[in-house]
Parts: C-alpha cells; structure tokens; sequence
C-alpha cells in the first residue's frame, strides 16, 4: 500500500500543480474556454457522459490492444528476421521504414476496403503505426548481443534457434521492452485514426466533439485514451520489472 | 488607420470555386491588405477567429450557433451560399426516389457529428441503414460499392463520380429542410465592435469580388489553378458554374433573421445548443 | 594406473594438427607460420608473455576465429560435440542462476533436463560451489564466476579440452587442488587437453608437453616433453625433476621477455 | 561505387517485384485501378506534376527536419531529467506518455491557434508525434550503464554531468540512435499530419488529391515522403556506424 | 634508503580505519565483525579463499558500497583525489582507446589535457603498452586489459591504492617486474597500499604486513606484520626468512580450505 501511494503521489503532484493552474487560467480568462476547457469542465463531461465515453474507451482499448498484440508479435518476428544478416537487413529494412512513413490517411480507402469498417479497420490501423519501434528495437537488441556469448554458444554448435532463444533475446530484451513501451502509445494513437476512419470507439466520440466544438469532450476523450496509454505503459513496466529485475541494471535500484 | 496592417482570412480549405468571390476581389481598393490562408482536413476556422489568430475566417452558419453557445463571439458578416451545398450522393442505378428510400439499406457514410445527420436520424431513423464516417470526398469506397451512399458537396464529389462513370442521385439536405447559410465570412465581436469600418470594408470588398466572379471566373480560377494546381483547370470553370444556384445572385451575401431564427429554432430542438441566441447577435448588415 | 590409461586410450581425445598457421588482425601479425601437432589424449601447457597470440590460438583451434591463411584440422572433426573451452574472462549468462548457466552446454546439445542438472550439480560440487547454485552471477565474486565457467565446461564429456587460465582468479590453495583434479579428470576421460597458463610452475605441474610462444613474431620458442610421472601429486613440486623442468621453461619465457 | 551498389541492389530487388507485381494485377484488373494505381501510372505523375510535388516535398522536408532535430534534442535532454533518478521518473515519465497518446489531429485546432498556419504548426506536429521514442530509448539506454563502470566514475568523484557525458552518455548511445530512427520516421509523418491542418507540402497535396480522386498523385507523394524518410534513416545509420564502428557489436560485421 | 623512507613518510599516504564492520547480502554474511587499523603509508597484502570477501572489503574501504553496520574512515578523508582502484576485472570503456581510458582519471580530476596525456603515456610506458595506446579495448588480449586498467590507477598519484588481483592475469616474468616496480613506487610515492592476491608468494614478496580472511563468517584468520626488508630483489625468494613467511601465511591459508 505505502509503495503503491509512494509511486502514485509523485506523479500526482505535477498533474495537481498543473489542473489547479489550468483551472485558473481559464478562470480568469487568460485561456479561452472555447479552446482549452477547465479542468472542472472536462471532469463534469466524464462524470456526465460516463456511460458513452467508457462505452467508447472499451472499444478503443480492445481495438488499440489487439494492434499491440500483433505489433509486439509481428514486430519482433520482423526484428528477429531482418537479424540473420546484413544482406536480409539491406533488402528489407528500407520497407519497414517505408511502411511507417506512409501517413494512414493517405491509405484509409484501402483500409476500409480491405478490412471493412469497423474494428478490423481499427486494429490495422493501430497496428501499422505501432510495429516500427518494435522492429527497430528487437532489431538493435539483438545486433547487440556480446560477441563472447555468441562465441560461446558457437562452441557448442548451438542451432541458430538456440543461439536466438537463449541467448539473442534474453539479451535483446530490454531494448525490445523499450519498443514495446513506445509501441503501447502509439497503438493507442493509430487506434483512434482508425476510428476517424472506421468510425467507432474514442476516435468517432472525438471527430462527434469537434464539430460539435465540445472542447470538454474531446478532452475527456483524449484523457481516457491517454489513461488507456498509461495502462498499457504500467503494464510494460511491471513485465519489464519482472523479467529484468534479477539480472538487468536498468531495473535496479 | 487599421486598414494598412495586414489581416487574415481564413479558409477552411483549398483554393477552389467555393471561394471564387474572395480571389477576386479586390481588396487594395478598399485600403485592406488581405491575406489569405487556405486551409486543410480540420482546420479550425471558427476557433482561429475567436482566438484572434485570424481577423476573419470562412465558416458554416450551424457552425457559428454552436460556437457562440461555446462562449466563443463570433458574428456572421457576408453569406456566399445562400443554399446549403451539402448534399447526400447515391448511385443511380438503385433508383432511390428519396432520402427516406436512401435510408432504408445499404451504407451511407455521413461527416460525424453535424446537425443534419442527426435531423436525418430523428426523423427517419437509421434502423435499416450502416451509418459510417465520411470519407471525406475520396470516394474509392462509393465507386467500389453500389450500395454506398455518402455526404457530398453539390459541386464537387457528383462530378468527380460522373466523370469516372458513375451516374448518381443526389438529394440535396436542403430537401429536409435543413438549410444553413454556407461559406459564411465571420468575424469576431471583439473586432467588429472596435473596428466596424473594416469589416464593412471587408464586406464591400467581398461583396464586388463576387460579383466579379460571378460575371467571369476565369482570371480568378487561373489565379486558384496556380495555387491548387492538383485542382485541373476545367474543373474550376465546370464547378464555377454548377455553383450559381446555390449563391442566388440576387441576394450576394445577404442574410435575414428568419432563416437565421429557423436555423437556431432547429439546432435547440437537436439538442446541440442550450438555448437559441437571438438571430440579431448571429449576423450583422454591414 | 594402468586401467585408467587404458581408458585413456580407449577414449582417445581429438587430435589437432595447425600447419603454417597465420593470423593478423590488420597490420598486427599475432601468429605467424605456426605449425603444431597435438596427439589425441595429449595434455599441453602453452605459455608465452601477456599478448604474445595464446588466445588467438585456442580460438584458432575452436574455429572461433578464422586464420588468415593456414589449416586448422581437429579429428574428430565435430567440434559440437567435443569440445569445450574456458574463457579467460567467465562469460556467463547475466540472467541465468549458476546452475542454469552450467546446464547451458548439456541443454544445447539436447541432453535430458533431469539427468542435465544432476551433471551440473556434480560439476558445481567439484569446484565447490554447490551452494551458490541459485544465485545469479552477478551475486558472485570474480573466482567464483570463473569456477562457475570451469564448471559449465566440465558437464560435458569433452573430446578436447581448451582452457585460457582457468585458475587466474583463485587462491592458490584452490588452486593446487583444482591442478590435481583436472590432471585426474584428464587420466579418467583420456580427453585431449590444452591449456594456457602464466604460471610456469602450473604448466609443469600439469601438462606432459609445453609450448612457448615468442613475444612477438607469432612463432613457437620452445616445445617441451616434459619428464615427469604420470601421476602427479603436491609432493611432485618439490622434486628435483620438476625443478629442473620449471628452469627448462622459466629460461624460455625469460628470454621472450 | 562497388560498395554503394552492393546496398542498393539487394534494397531495390523487393522493390522491383513488387512493382511489376503490382503492374500486373492492376493490369489484369485483379486490383482495380481506382483503389491502388499501377506504378506505372504514379511514376508519370512523378515526372508530369514533378514541379508541384518537389515544391512539397521540399516544404515537408524542411518541418520534418526541423520536428526532427527539435525531437531529438528535446528528447535526449528529457531522456537526461528523467535518468536522473527514480523519483522524477514516477513523476514525469508519465507524462511523457501521455503526450505521447494525445491525437494530434484532437489538439489541432490548438496547434494552429498556437502556432499559426504553415511551417510553425508542421513543426509542432512533427516535434509531438517523434519526441517520445527518443525519450523512451534515451532513457532506458541512460538507466543500463553498467553498474561496475559506474563505480569506478563514483570513485574518482566524477560530478553529475562529467559521468552522464563521459560515461552513461557514450554507453546509452547504440540505443539513442535506435530512438533516433524510430523518430525519423515519425517526424515524417507528423510533418504531413500537420500540413494536413497547415495547409502545405505534401500534406497538403494529398489531402486536395484525394478529393480529386488522384490516387495516383496520393501514392505519388506517399512515395516521395518515405524517401524522406529513408533519407532521415539513411543519415541516422550512417551516423551510428561512424560513432560505433569502433567499438559496438552492431555495428560489427 | 632512508630518503626515500623519508620522503615516504613526509607524504604519508592514508590511514584506513575499520571498526566493527559487518556486510551482508541478503541472507549472506560476508564481512562480520571486522576491526581493522591500517597505517598511512603501509603495504598491506589481504589474502583469503575465493568468495570470502576480500574484494567486498575493498569496496566498502573504497565506499562502493556500503557497511551493514560498523565504521569506515579514511584520513584523510577526500576519496576524490587520494583513491584509485584496480577492480578485478578491468573494466575500461569500450568506445574509448587505450590512451583515452589511461587518461581518464586525470580527466575526471581537471588536469590540464597536455600534461595529462604525457602522464598517462608513462604509466603506459611503465605496463609495457606504449605501443598499444591507439588500440580498443576489444583489440586486446585480457592481460594488456588488466595493465591498461593498472596504468589507469597510476597516473593519478593516490594516497590509497587499491589493488585487487591485479597481476593474475599476467605471465610471471611480467607478474615478477611489476611487483618489484609496484614496491618501487610504493617507497617513493609514499602511499598506503592495500593489495588484494591469490598468491601467497606475491603478498610475502610485496607486503609489509598481511591479513588471511577466514572462508566464511567474514573475520579475521591472521593479522602478521612480515619481517622483510624494506628493498625487495628477487633474490629475496630464495632466501630463508622469505620462506618462513611464506610458510606462516601457507598455513593460515590451508586452515581456511
Ligand atoms: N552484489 C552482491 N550480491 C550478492 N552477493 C554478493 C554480491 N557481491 C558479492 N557477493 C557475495 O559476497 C561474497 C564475497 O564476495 P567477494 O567478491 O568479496 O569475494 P572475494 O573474496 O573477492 O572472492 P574472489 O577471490 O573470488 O574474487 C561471495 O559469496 C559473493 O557471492
Ligand atoms: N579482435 C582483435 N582485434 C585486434 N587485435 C586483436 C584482437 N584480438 C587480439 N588482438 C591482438 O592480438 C594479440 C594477441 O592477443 P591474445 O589475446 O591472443 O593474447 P594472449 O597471449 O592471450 O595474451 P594474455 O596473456 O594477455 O591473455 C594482442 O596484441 C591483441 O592486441
Ligand atoms: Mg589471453
Ligand atoms: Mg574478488
């Protein structure tokens, strides 16, 4: 309990700082309402329209969360692929680049044609925007790996699945856990651009706001998808302290 | 006075016949000197002006009720289309009568959250029919599907699908009696109320441009065309014409307090404001 | 003693034959028209001056590095199953406990779990440190991850045995015990073994042949068969034999440095 | 010149497939020419509207370099507060995220009253949406410093800033430079979300193409923003092998 | 002699005080009870089993970590610039060359750049690496490691050098120059030498005083001052007060195994 309240309290206190100043910008007009709302509002949208809004957020957390899941598996295949050598990396790097600049608006008609509307579109969408960090993090990773434990497992003629299994990702997996952690916000993101474009979820309760210049819904909205976000981080951390804790630096106190 | 800095209008997309009027128009001759400023997919023309980081914007009349019930002053001052352009396209081969029929199957894809899609729900009800978020005027998925119906502009996307060989019906939102004055040259009340003679300026100047535009397009098309040349000239001459109607030349920008008071009449019975402004604060005559 | 050489014998070990080895790293020459054979069941000191090519050589042997020009041939050819090799440093897994990371050799050459970690454990015990075994390496001090690498190569039945100053880092109370041990390991297996080593009385004491390497230049000053029984025991260290092989190599190494 | 081909070749026979693949099946009418364009078609609009095109692409690569350097020097020097101990971590990392999960096209309205139209607001879009990979990696890179080499920094009584750019600095870069690729990417396309809103470069003409039903000229300018992309990754990789060619394994053939 | 004895003593090195220290990992107790006065300008050699925590005592005298209970003092008490420290293994930064990680502490400290850079060219000198300077530290063999990270400890002039193993990696001959340069130093620069070895040999040679640590429990097993000249020679290990101590120590040892 004392260690959750030790985590929690630190990172309460600048958002505290930061609603409280807020709130009093808009209230003595230095923001205009009609741009930015007070805090107070967009609490009383939450409690007002609960009901849509977490309707919503269930659908953009599955959405987003399915994106991830195929980002995190997807991703560190294609790290793990472009591995196995130089010439592999040369050949098909450049399309994983390629493939995250492409702007998914540009691409939406093929997306609701090939996926449909609806959550299908929404998962596609998350996942593209999501699995580069992944690729280029298991990618580094697993270039990293000590040339001495490589030797080592060379020694004992350890296959290459060996030589990846217990050796290359164990390794690799901090660096991976840091794509993973990029990954989880950005699925959230391409989440909510698929449901500009598929329509449901967050994104439609955002695109329904603006037009509507409901300033206080749309950041409702955005504070549910960035919870959704920092669900997803929390989440990653926890992994990363359970799988690093005991031999890692960067899970050490 | 005012008139020599520089002030800003901004669109709320690009350069195309749907600002004609303000391409012509010739604002040095009224001592202004008028930028202006062609926006994109979502350009929050409304807020700009209401925030002061535009002097004027281009803006739809529904759009200017639910601003003010926002708290954000913003006053109406020419209204280029007298009739609401927007529209509802549907393949012709399916030949729907009417927006009711429309209604009854297959998808239409409608831009989120305006106020005629939910005056479309209420009073038909959309039980029968998949209700999708616009395209946005890609109109892939309506040349690929049939049974698609989407939010159009009467100008724009019929044209574009005829062109590529589709021929559709289209039913105008006006039909349903939703018909919000559009293309709206707004200012904010800050700024009318400290410097009217500017806006009237404005007006004068907005007013011989479209004039002008009416009577010859073509000079100011080519001006556009350099612009937007992703826009291929012959559409802006096609478009310039297929739009006379809606901007009843007889009126060039004027406004009335009835169909100011219909509009609000009807967004407070949708529910999207809590009360109706008197039409008076909507607009001014300048 | 005799039954023990037989199964010497009858076990064999790998042979390895370097011919005109050369290996450069740039400009540097670090070994240079090295040839070298090693019977099967041989048991090989090599010593030389700090950065004089030792490690490059065993990593010749291991095929961990590649010459330049040369052959190395080791017979039998599949080193997977044969050998196994101490780093100079421990190497060892960070997120593996000491058992998991002396498994590691079994689990790779597909060995059965339960039969895997009693032979780890025994490994473990023989440098002492069935204790440590859930701990993660870095919970150890540096003698004891070196023994947890001396461990891991001895889980396995080795054909060759490549060892880079396996007892470095230990004291020399350990130390003598670990010589005596793996001189046993050695007669019982009948495996063939080489072993880099500074100490000049620990080559002695060990091996039945030394080479020294030449400080530089990359060549051998001096290869030694080394007249001492086959059994060897602390008492061996005070004999005149062994001190007049320890003056044979000390001389050696005295003049490459 | 030997070497320049013996990348570029092994990149471009993918590429090459693909195209006449794609040729293929559009000609054949599997894939109808008004949904995805056959190459052909695209590479006459590059030649034919190659004015227009460059004139954006040239616009999109001055704010998607400027988002870009403002990410990676605003991200390494976020990256360096946070390491700075686990406090400040729980109490701004956090944060970090969650404007990382904001939905640019959600603040857009802010973005343009903030920053005006045009470069400044593309700049803004790219700097949002590329930041938080930088910080992530920077960050977990910052945090892995081995501990032993810390000590010895710790004994000669190197201060603060001596061990973070002696030391922890050197040590995290492998993983910066992973957070730097990821980034170069995601400045591109929040270069061209931004001139969605900003109205220019090649947002702007593939916002206007698709209304136009030019999917040609949409695939046209998407291709010209992954080659910047490329060009960013391109100039990130030839970074990192000239910084760690001398000493990281991933760098190491 | 006596100058030198003298300028020892004028400069003083530090005096290292612990009282009733005790360390534990966990469960694990691995320093306990320790009560230690350890002279400015003294040699002092600490033998010990491996894992008994020999280099864990130097960490905690080096403030790398910290007691249990019990006190650590130094006087004087400035770590920064009287402390340098040859950790077992010898940890240089890989990106940077041999010469830049010779530098370093010097760096660290401010000196002025040219000076620096002459300074850590003799200390490279002195290891046997001036050749090397431009090198990587992955281009070296594991003992030029080591003598890179002891050239890093001595271009700084400390009052308290820290040694742990630092020879274990090198071949006797070297091992035997650098002990009697390591003494060398010691008499002229005057510090406090605390020297962590596996070799009973190495500790007699170089100390004036040594300390076993028992296997476990974290104590004391002998405190011996050593009668030994104060100029060492390598004659001096054929001598028979030589042998007594060796003796003395071999035995404290051998009860601890
Ligand atoms: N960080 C740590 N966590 C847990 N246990 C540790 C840690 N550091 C050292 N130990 C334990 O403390 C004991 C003493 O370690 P230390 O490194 O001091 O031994 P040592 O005398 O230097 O041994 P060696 O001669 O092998 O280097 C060992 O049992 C080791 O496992
Ligand atoms: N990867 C490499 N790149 C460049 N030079 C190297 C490399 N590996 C070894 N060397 C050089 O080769 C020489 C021999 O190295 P090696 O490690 O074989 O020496 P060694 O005899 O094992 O020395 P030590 O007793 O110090 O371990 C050294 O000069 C070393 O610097
Ligand atoms: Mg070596
Ligand atoms: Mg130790």
């Amino acid at each position: 309990m004392r260690k959750i309240l030790g985590r929690v309290v630190p990172a309460a206190i600048p958002l505290v700082v930061f609603m409280v100043g807020m709130e009093w910008l808009v209230r003595v007009g230095w923001i205009k309402a009609f741009l930015v709302p007070p805090p107070s509002a967009v609490f009383n949208t939450l409690l007002r329209d609960w009901r849509e809004l977490f309707t919503a957020l269930a659908k953009t957390s599955a959405g987003a969360l399915a994106g991830f899941a195929l980002s995190a598996t997807g991703g560190i295949a294609i790290g793990v692929f472009l591995s196995s050598s130089r010439a592999i990396q040369r050949a098909f790097y450049p399309y994983a680049v390629f493939f995250q600049t492409v702007p998914i608006i540009a691409v939406a008609p093929l997306l609701v044609i090939w996926f449909g509307y609806g959550m299908r579109t929404v998962v596609a969408s998350a996942f593209i925007v999501s699995i580069f960090p992944v690729i280029a993090n298991t990618l580094s990773g697993l270039l990293s790996t000590d040339p001495a434990l490589r030797d080592l497992f060379r020694l004992y003629g350890a296959s290459n699945s060996a030589t990846l299994w217990k050796l290359r990702f164990p390794a690799a997996l901090p660096q991976i856990l840091t794509g993973l952690r990029i990954a989880g916000g950005l699925a959230v993101i391409g989440a909510i651009v698929g449901e500009f474009i598929g329509g449901q979820g967050l994104g439609s309760v955002v695109d329904v706001a603006r037009t509507q210049q409901r300033t206080d819904k749309v950041f409702a909205a955005v504070l549910l998808a960035s919870a959704l976000g920092l669900a997803l981080f929390g989440f990653i951390n926890l992994l990363s302290r359970v799988l690093l804790r005991r031999w890692h630096a960067s899970e050490q106190d | 006075s005012k008139s020599s800095s520089k002030i800003r209008l901004a669109l709320n997309w690009k350069p195309d016949p749907e600002f004609g009027g303000f391409y012509a128009a010739d604002f040095a001759k009224h001592g202004l000197d008028v930028e202006l400023l062609p926006g994109g997919s979502g350009t929050p023309t409304v807020q700009m002006i209401g925030a002061g980081s535009a002097e004027f914007g281009i803006i739809q009349a529904d759009e200017l009720l639910l601003a003010r019930a926002r708290g954000n002053d913003v006053v109406a001052l020419y209204a280029a289309f007298q009739n609401c352009p927007t529209a509802i396209m549907a393949h012709a081969s399916r030949k729907l009568e009417t927006i009711a029929d429309l209604l009854k199957s297959g998808t239409l894809a409608l831009e989120s959250g305006l106020p005629f899609a939910r005056m479309l729900k209420k009073k038909y009800g959309f039980d029968s029919v998949k209700i999708v978020p616009s395209p946005g005027g890609d109109l892939t998925t309506f040349l690929n599907d049939e049974n698609f119906a989407q939010q159009c502009f009467l100008t724009a996307e019929p044209l574009q699908a005829k062109r590529k060989g589709v021929e559709v019906k289209v039913f105008p939102v006006s039909d349903i009696g939703y018909n919000p004055y559009t293309t709206v040259l707004a200012v904010s009340g800050e700024l009318l109320r400290k410097n009217p003679e500017l806006a009237k300026n404005m007006v004068t100047a907005v007013r011989e441009g479209w004039r002008a535009y009416l009577d010859n397009p073509a000079s100011a098309n080519q001006k556009m065309h350099g612009l937007n040349p992703s826009m291929e000239l012959a559409s802006f001459a096609e478009i310039a014409e297929a739009q006379k109607p809606l901007l009843e030349t007889s009126l060039l920008g004027k406004m009335t307090t009835e169909r100011w008071s219909t509009l609000a009449a009807q967004l407070l019975e949708l529910g999207d404001i809590p009360k109706a402004p008197p039409a008076a604060e909507c607009f001014r005559e300048l | 003693m005799a039954v023990i050489t037989a199964g010497r014998l009858e076990n064999g070990g790998a042979a390895v034959r370097l011919h005109n080895l050369r290996r450069t790293f740039d400009d540097l020459v670090v070994i240079n028209r090295l040839t070298l054979d090693i019977r099967a069941g041989e048991f090989l000191a090599i010593l030389g001056p700090s950065g004089c090519g030792k490690s490059t050589l065993l990593r010749l042997i291991a095929r961990l590095v590649e010459p330049t020009t040369g052959t190395v041939e080791v017979t039998p050819a599949d080193l997977k199953f044969h050998t196994a090799y101490v780093f100079q440093d421990a190497h060892l897994l960070p997120w593996r406990t000491v058992l998991e990371n002396t498994v590691l050799p079994l689990e790779l050459m597909g060995t059965d779990t339960a039969e895997s970690a009693a032979r780890a454990r025994a490994a473990l015990a023989e440098v002492g440190l069935a204790e440590a075994e859930v701990r993660y390496p870095a919970q150890l001090s540096g003698g004891m991850r070196m023994r947890v690498s001396l461990a891991r190569a001895l889980v396995t039945q080795p054909k060759l045995l490549l060892l880079d100053e396996p007892f470095a880092a230990l004291d020399e109370i350990t130390r003598f015990r670990l010589d005596i041990r793996l001189r046993e390991l050695w007669l019982e297996r009948g495996m063939t073994v080489i072993f880099v080593t500074h100490s000049i009385t620990e080559a002695a004491f060990l091996a039945d042949r030394a080479v020294v390497l030449t400080r530089k230049g990359g060549g051998i000053k001096m290869d030694r068969r080394l007249a001492l029984p086959e059994i060897r025991r602390n008492e061996l260290r005070a004999s005149p034999e062994f001190g007049r092989e320890m003056e044979a190599l000390l001389a050696a190494m005295e003049e490459e440095s």
